[in-house]
């Protein structure tokens, strides 16, 4: 009998209906792989590809039906956009939708994707090959989201490590903020070594400022002034009276004495026409107004007492030997008319000097004063003797673009967890993040503070092959010595000029090649008694009351120095032909829009009636050739003169006044 | 079968209360300040990144002459003449070809004065493109 | 004419062709009862079943399979487990990479993954329940005392696997899951450090660990696993399936699960083993292996593949951010079968980290010789065994609930949180 | 076989046999289409290899007459009157690199030569060296792309 072994019709059914499901179950897989998202996008692709003119021939060789992937190893990328992205180096592709558009503007010409990559920029999952996965908006266990275009600049500053990196003017404007405000002063950040900031020296202070002055500015210095470097502590009461009677403590160096002075004869006018010779205005702001070099001067007369400030003016270095205020050669005379006037203008002028109060003679406040120095790291920006360097008080911000998100504190703040946001937060309003924090509150517009974090967003941990960083190294410090270098001391000519790149951006002269490019007996006639060249530019040199001999050892110097001898080697000896030619050029290029010839043209550039007295003409053909190379930042285009024209118009330029008025704005 | 059902029960009450739960969700989506912050800035979040890039550009090459917001009243077009023009509202140049050429080559180029100098070989083909789609971009503004 | 010419021929063809059947398989399709046996006896890979077993051990709700199904699971384990071998670089961050590619480049890549996990978590659960199957139904009870003590190996060798099949993603979770179970380990008394830095190849969790753990996972613990499942299948074939002796009630046959038994007697009957279970058989409540064992095997290997690839298409294998050691997750969790013991850990490190594990494996492994009754074996829940099948069924519980407890109510700084919040 | 008296009746015999028919003919196409999908499983769909198309850089960096070798790439880049073209240095016979000699190229391991352009003159290459295909990027740089072999005729004017 084999009846009982065979099996029962039951399990026939269920093994029919199994194997069905399990056909059926094995399509979904085919189903689910045929289907994935980059496929049928690259058949969109081939359809659209039809309609698009003249694609590259690159576009129609590449191979669609495929993943296309961008491996760099060096970058420990792979970068899988170009799946999708199909035409984004092919310009025939410009005018169609996304995701099949060329890549807007030269980026990938600079950036070849091949050696670059997508995702060092762009940010986002490289290696995924559909749209979610790829990271184009925020995902769960994607550190790194794609950026919006309007922080991408944090990215290009991982690799652009200088200070001015190109196209990029928000990473370039937070980085600028960054070092006027000197937040390397209390953090380490890659990208600043070798940067100092320095807040005024506090040796002397208790002769310095009044004491009600300093308990305001302690409170809130943003309060008093709207400009002010230095941000907001939020110190309590006890602490702000502690720490007057500390400052007001220090007392190194009594002023110089000023006794003799007899302030009811001084003349106020005097001073306003000296406050304007000496281009105050270039360094120090008032009303808003003016540079940003020196404190700014709208209430200086409620701050400082007046004895100080006699003292000062008359030898800045004294006191402050770090300043790059200059030491001007005025007469006691003159001094006391300046200060009158700065503080009758620039006061309201209650008590032109005020008793300190007793409590500096305090010692337990005194020695409270200055624990609460020490601890809220006061000496980061502000020196004071007997205090060693403690070093930064801040955090290192080394690798803060790469903290985690999550790990950061945000406060009752409602925003998506980001370090970006946590970066932002932080700079804006640190007292907010739910965390007790020293750092001060600098009152940052929210436009500045984004572009202060999102330079500090570029800050990576990971650091890249350096064959991708583009940095430039720190200058070296330049210190003439003789006595060239004790009037370059004294008249601070390195605030504003630079030497090598050393030095201030304020002139757009730099030291180095001076002295081929400006006339000996100019300079020396200058600097007794400098005048604008350039009508628009409020920053100018300011009259130093020199005496002839300083200013003919400065100009000697700069003549032998700094001298660039392929300028040097010009013949200047032109023919009329060329300076009719020069006229003609003058006109035909325009050159009047922004110079002043005469009396008529612009004033955007330099006046150009005296450029024959002024510039060499090895140089000015120079610089009309190719002035980028001079300036990077000049605003001088370059026209692409041959030779000859720039011959010619150097020949204009320098020749005798008779020509000038007939180059004017004449149609 | 009881426990059975009682557990079909639990898994469908938790799976209900589950995609409740999901769809109520918090009542203030959280933001991105950051971005927020430089959107408005650029003149209220008007502009397209790359015409603020152009306007960037603008403000530091142009805007002496053309104003600030394109006007051609810059604090220099009164020693202009012919004075800059207009490049607002919606008779202003548009083709991205002429105002290219404009920048690059100088307006005589196009057969204008040539008060208005050629920027091809100071700035690279990335800022001449910026500025023209930001030069666009003034079209949508109201002319004076 | 035609027909009687080509009519040799063809047979000389067929005969060929049989011939060549017949040198790899020698008992063709079969027909016969003797066929039947044959076909099992012949068979290295079928000879693992005997050629007749019992109805009372085919009956579904007595084993519930679940031997089977691990067994299946293994198998898919190791196939897909080789799959994936090709695309795998046991070396960080590549590893995390390779991971990334099977989801998003690899053909079937991300499918295949999804099984590989989901399986790995259905065998260790599937074991788990077997164990329990044994237990309920006094399985191990003599002759199985030694095939207990082998199962209980198998299940600490799933563990094993699994655990050490959890760090290769190197993502996230991964890296921290390790970091957790590998100190949950290294709290046993005088070798629990020696324990920890020789499983990390070092002091911390690095690219040796993960080679390390590599090699276990695919040869060291497979090659132990496939030797003891062997042995253990070979066991259950020799000392013959549990509650064989016991006759399905009348009522069954007549609702027609088996057909009705008739008189023939097995031929193979005839081992001389010191307890044959043979000699307590009743041959009469007795089938074919084949089909009536064979057939249900299939049909429930199809099952659980089917199942599988539904899970897999319907569920991603999770995968976090790269394996990141300076960024701790909060809460940092084992793999959820350790997550019993991470709670214990919780209250008390010694407890949950040395004795409460060693515990249960002394326990589990003197079981059989310490519970030497014979009444109540084969049967689940047999009234004679209420007080073991009560304490084993409460410590199991307990163990269950702590698991729960860890995987579904703790969350950020291991705090009592409600999953549904 | 004589069942029919004693089997339960649900399902008629035939009937039983379609429902298993269906059983195996389903399992059977998914178990083939396993072997493809385990097939197509093995092809990678990405290389972990440098690009079969890739830049050189641009025309400018070639001189007028100048052959280059680029090692990493193991091609020789021609600059000749009347245009660009690239030789593999990949001898045909067993894969060493040739190094230009003489009026030609010759391999160092088995001493095939080539003439100027990659034809054998003699020696075990069985075929000429392979001749790729260049072309110009939107970028004005010149591509190789390794998986268009051209013929000796081929010139790029750049």
């Amino acid at each position: 009998m084999e009846v009982k072994n065979v099996a029962p019709p039951r399990l026939h059914v269920v093994f029919a209906c199994l194997g069905v499901a399990f056909l059926l179950i094995f399509s979904w897989v085919l189903l689910h792989e045929g289907t994935t998202e980059w496929r049928s996008t690259q058949a969109r692709f081939g359809r659209l590809q039809a309609s698009v003119k003249n694609p590259h021939q690159l576009a129609q060789a590449a191979s669609v039906g495929g993943l296309r992937q961008i491996w760099l190893p060096d970058l420990g990328r792979i970068d899988r956009c170009g799946t999708c992205h199909l035409g984004i180096d092919d310009p025939a592709f410009a005018a169609v939708p996304a995701p099949f558009a060329t890549h807007p503007g030269t980026w990938l010409s600079t950036h070849p994707a091949d050696r670059f990559g997508c995702t060092p920029c762009h940010d986002g999952q490289g290696g995924a090959t559909d749209y979610t996965n790829a990271a184009h908006q925020p995902q769960p266990f994607v550190s790194r989201p794609m950026r919006p275009l309007e922080t991408i600049e944090a990215n290009c500053g991982a690799c652009h490590r200088a200070l001015d990196p190109p196209d990029a003017p928000r990473l370039a404007q937070g980085r600028r903020l960054i070092v006027e405000f000197g937040c390397f002063s209390c953090h380490e950040i890659p990208g600043f070594e070798g940067l100092t900031f320095r807040g005024p020296s506090l040796a002397s202070i208790g002769y310095k400022v009044r004491s009600g002055w300093l308990a305001v500015w302690l409170h809130d210095p943003k309060a008093y002034l709207p400009q002010s470097k230095m941000g907001n502590f939020r110190l309590s009461t006890q602490e702000i009276t502690s720490l007057q009677a500390f400052l007001l403590s220090q007392r190194a160096q009594p002023p110089l004495d000023s006794t003799g002075i007899d302030w009811k004869r001084a003349d106020a006018a005097n001073g306003r026409a000296l406050f304007g010779e000496l281009r105050c205005v270039s360094c120090h702001a008032v009303n808003g107004r003016g540079g940003t070099m020196g404190p700014e001067l709208t209430k200086i007369g409620d701050k400082v007492q007046r004895d100080w400030l006699f003292s000062y003016l008359k030898d800045p270095h004294r006191v402050q030997p770090d300043t790059p205020m200059l030491q001007y050669r005025l007469t006691d005379e003159q001094l006391r008319d300046l200060t009158s006037f700065l503080f009758d203008e620039y006061g309201s002028a209650a008590a032109a000097t005020e008793p300190p109060p007793v409590t500096y003679q305090d010692a337990r406040l005194v020695a409270e004063g200055r624990a609460v120095f020490e601890r809220r790291g006061c000496t980061s920006c502000h020196r004071l003797p007997g205090f060693k360097d403690t070093g930064r008080i801040g955090p290192s911000l080394a690798g803060i673009a790469d903290r985690d998100p999550d790990e950061l504190p945000y406060g009752s703040n409602i925003v998506r967890h980001t370090t970006d946001n946590y970066i932002f937060l932080k700079v804006l309003l640190p007292d907010t993040l739910g965390q007790p924090s020293s750092m001060p509150t600098f009152g940052f517009s929210p436009a500045d503070a984004a572009q202060i974090a999102l330079a500090l967003a570029s800050i990576r941990k990971a650091d890249l092959p350096a064959s991708y960083v583009v940095r430039r190294p720190a200058p070296a410090p330049y210190r003439p010595g003789g006595a060239f270098g004790e009037l370059v001391d004294r008249y601070r000519c390195l605030s504003c000029h630079s030497v090598n790149g050393y030095g201030g951006d304020l002139s757009t002269v730099p030291f180095d090649r001076i002295g081929s490019q400006l006339r000996r007996d100019y300079v020396a006639k200058y600097l007794l008694n400098p005048g604008a060249v350039r009508v628009s530019v409020e920053a100018r040199m300011p009259v130093f009351h020199m005496v002839p001999d300083e200013a003919k050892t400065i100009a000697e110097y700069f003549a032998d120095v700094f001298v660039d001898d392929s300028l040097e080697r010009y013949d200047a000896r032109f023919t009329a032909v060329e300076v009719r030619r020069g006229q003609e050029l003058y006109r035909r290029l325009g050159c009047q829009a922004c110079h002043q010839l005469g009396t008529k043209g612009g004033y955007v550039g330099p006046e150009l009636s005296t450029t024959g007295a002024r510039l060499k003409p090895g140089w000015i053909a120079a610089w009309l050739s190719k002035p980028q190379t001079y300036r990077p930042d000049t605003l001088q285009p370059d026209y692409g003169l041959s030779p000859a024209d720039a011959r010619a118009l150097t020949a204009y330029l320098s020749g005798s006044g008779a020509d000038r008025t007939r180059g004017g704005n004449t149609p | 079968m009881t426990p059975r059902t009682l557990h079909t029960l639990a898994v469908a009450v938790l799976a209900l209360a589950a995609s409740a739960a999901c769809r109520t969700g918090p009542a203030s989506q959280p933001g991105d300040p950051m971005l927020d912050a430089i959107r408005a800035k650029e003149r209220g979040g008007d502009l397209t990144y790359r015409e603020s890039q152009g306007q960037h550009l603008f403000l530091r090459y142009c805007a002496t002459c053309h104003g600030d917001e394109g006007r051609g009243d810059g604090q220099n077009a009164s020693n202009l003449e012919p004075p800059p023009p207009d490049l607002t509202g919606p008779k202003s140049p548009q083709d991205v070809t002429y105002l290219t050429s404009v920048i690059t080559q100088g307006s005589a180029a196009v057969g204008r004065s040539p008060l208005s100098p050629p920027w091809g070989r100071s700035l690279t083909h990335q800022q001449i493109e910026y500025l023209v789609v930001y030069c666009q971009s003034l079209g949508r503004k109201k002319p004076a | 004419m035609e027909t009687a010419v080509s009519e040799p021929r063809r047979n000389r063809v067929a005969n060929w062709l049989d011939a060549v059947r017949r040198s790899v398989c020698r008992v063709g399709w079969p027909v016969t009862d003797k066929d039947r046996a044959a076909a099992m006896i012949s068979s290295l890979f079928l000879h693992i079943h005997p050629a007749r077993v019992s109805r009372h051990a085919l009956k579904p709700t007595y084993t519930f399979a679940l031997g089977l199904i691990a067994g299946i699971l293994f198998v898919v384990l190791s196939v897909t487990g080789l799959a994936l071998m090709l695309y795998y670089v046991p070396y960080p961050p590549e590893a995390y990479r390779s991971m990334k590619d099977l989801q998003f480049v690899v053909t079937f890549g991300i499918v295949l993954r999804n099984i590989h996990r989901w399986s790995a978590h259905a065998m260790v659960l599937i074991v788990f329940l077997h164990m329990c199957r044994v237990f309920w139904t006094g399985s191990y009870k003599t002759p199985r005392e030694f095939n207990w003590v082998v199962g209980v190996v198998l299940l600490l060798l799933t563990l094993g696997l699994s655990f050490t099949g959890y760090l290769l993603p190197w993502d996230q979770l991964a890296f921290w899951a390790i970091t957790v179970g590998t100190n949950i380990a290294a709290y046993a008394p005088v070798v629990g450090d020696r324990v920890k830095f020789l499983l990390l190849g070092g002091h911390v969790i690095g690219p040796m660990t993960l080679l390390r753990f590599y090699v276990l996972h695919c040869v060291m613990l497979p090659l132990a696993m496939l030797m003891l499942i062997s042995l253990h299948v070979w066991r259950v074939r020799k000392d013959g399936l549990s509650g064989a002796d016991i006759r399905t009630s009348t009522e069954e046959e007549a609702a027609g699960v088996f057909p009705a038994s008739t008189k023939t007697y097995g031929l193979m009957a005839l081992s001389k083993r010191p307890r044959a279970s043979v000699e307590s058989r009743d041959p009469n409540d007795e089938v074919f292996a084949w089909p009536h064992l064979l057939y249900r095997e299939l049909l429930v290997a199809l099952g659980v593949i089917i199942t599988l690839h539904v899970v897999s298409l319907v569920f991603m294998a999770p995968l976090e951010e790269i394996a990141d050691p300076t960024r701790t997750p909060n809460p940092a969790k084992a793999p959820w079968y350790f997550l019993g013991l991470q709670e214990l850990v919780h209250y008390s490190a010694l407890v949950g980290g040395v004795i409460v594990p060693t515990m249960i494996v002394v326990a589990l492994l003197a079981l059989p010789y310490v519970d030497r009754g014979k009444a109540g074996a084969g049967r689940w829940f047999a009234p004679e065994r209420r007080v073991a099948n009560g304490v084993f069924t409460a410590l199991a519980a307990v163990f269950v609930a702590l698991t729960l407890i860890g995987t579904l109510f703790r969350g950020q700084n291991w705090a009592w949180v409600w999953p549904w919040k | 076989m004589t069942n029919e008296r004693t089997a339960p009746r649900e399902i008629p015999d035939g009937v039983r046999r379609g429902i298993f028919a269906v059983g195996c003919m389903a399992i059977s196409a998914a178990t083939l289409g396993f072997l493809g999908a385990t097939f197509r499983f093995l092809v990678p769909n990405v290389l972990y290899e440098p690009s079969r198309r890739f830049d050189i850089g641009s025309p400018q960096d070639f001189p007028p007459g100048s052959v280059t070798f680029l090692p990493d790439r193991r091609l020789y880049v021609f600059n000749s009157a009347d245009g660009f073209y690239a030789i593999s240095s990949i001898c045909t016979h067993l894969g060493c690199n040739v190094k230009r000699g003489g009026p030609g190229f010759a391999c160092p391991c088995h001493g095939s030569q080539f003439d100027e352009d990659g034809q054998v003159v003699h020696g075990p290459a069985p075929s000429p060296l392979a001749w790729y295909a260049l072309s110009l990027s939107p970028h004005t740089q010149l591509v190789v792309d390794l998986d268009r072999q051209v013929g000796p005729a081929f010139r790029l004017r750049a």
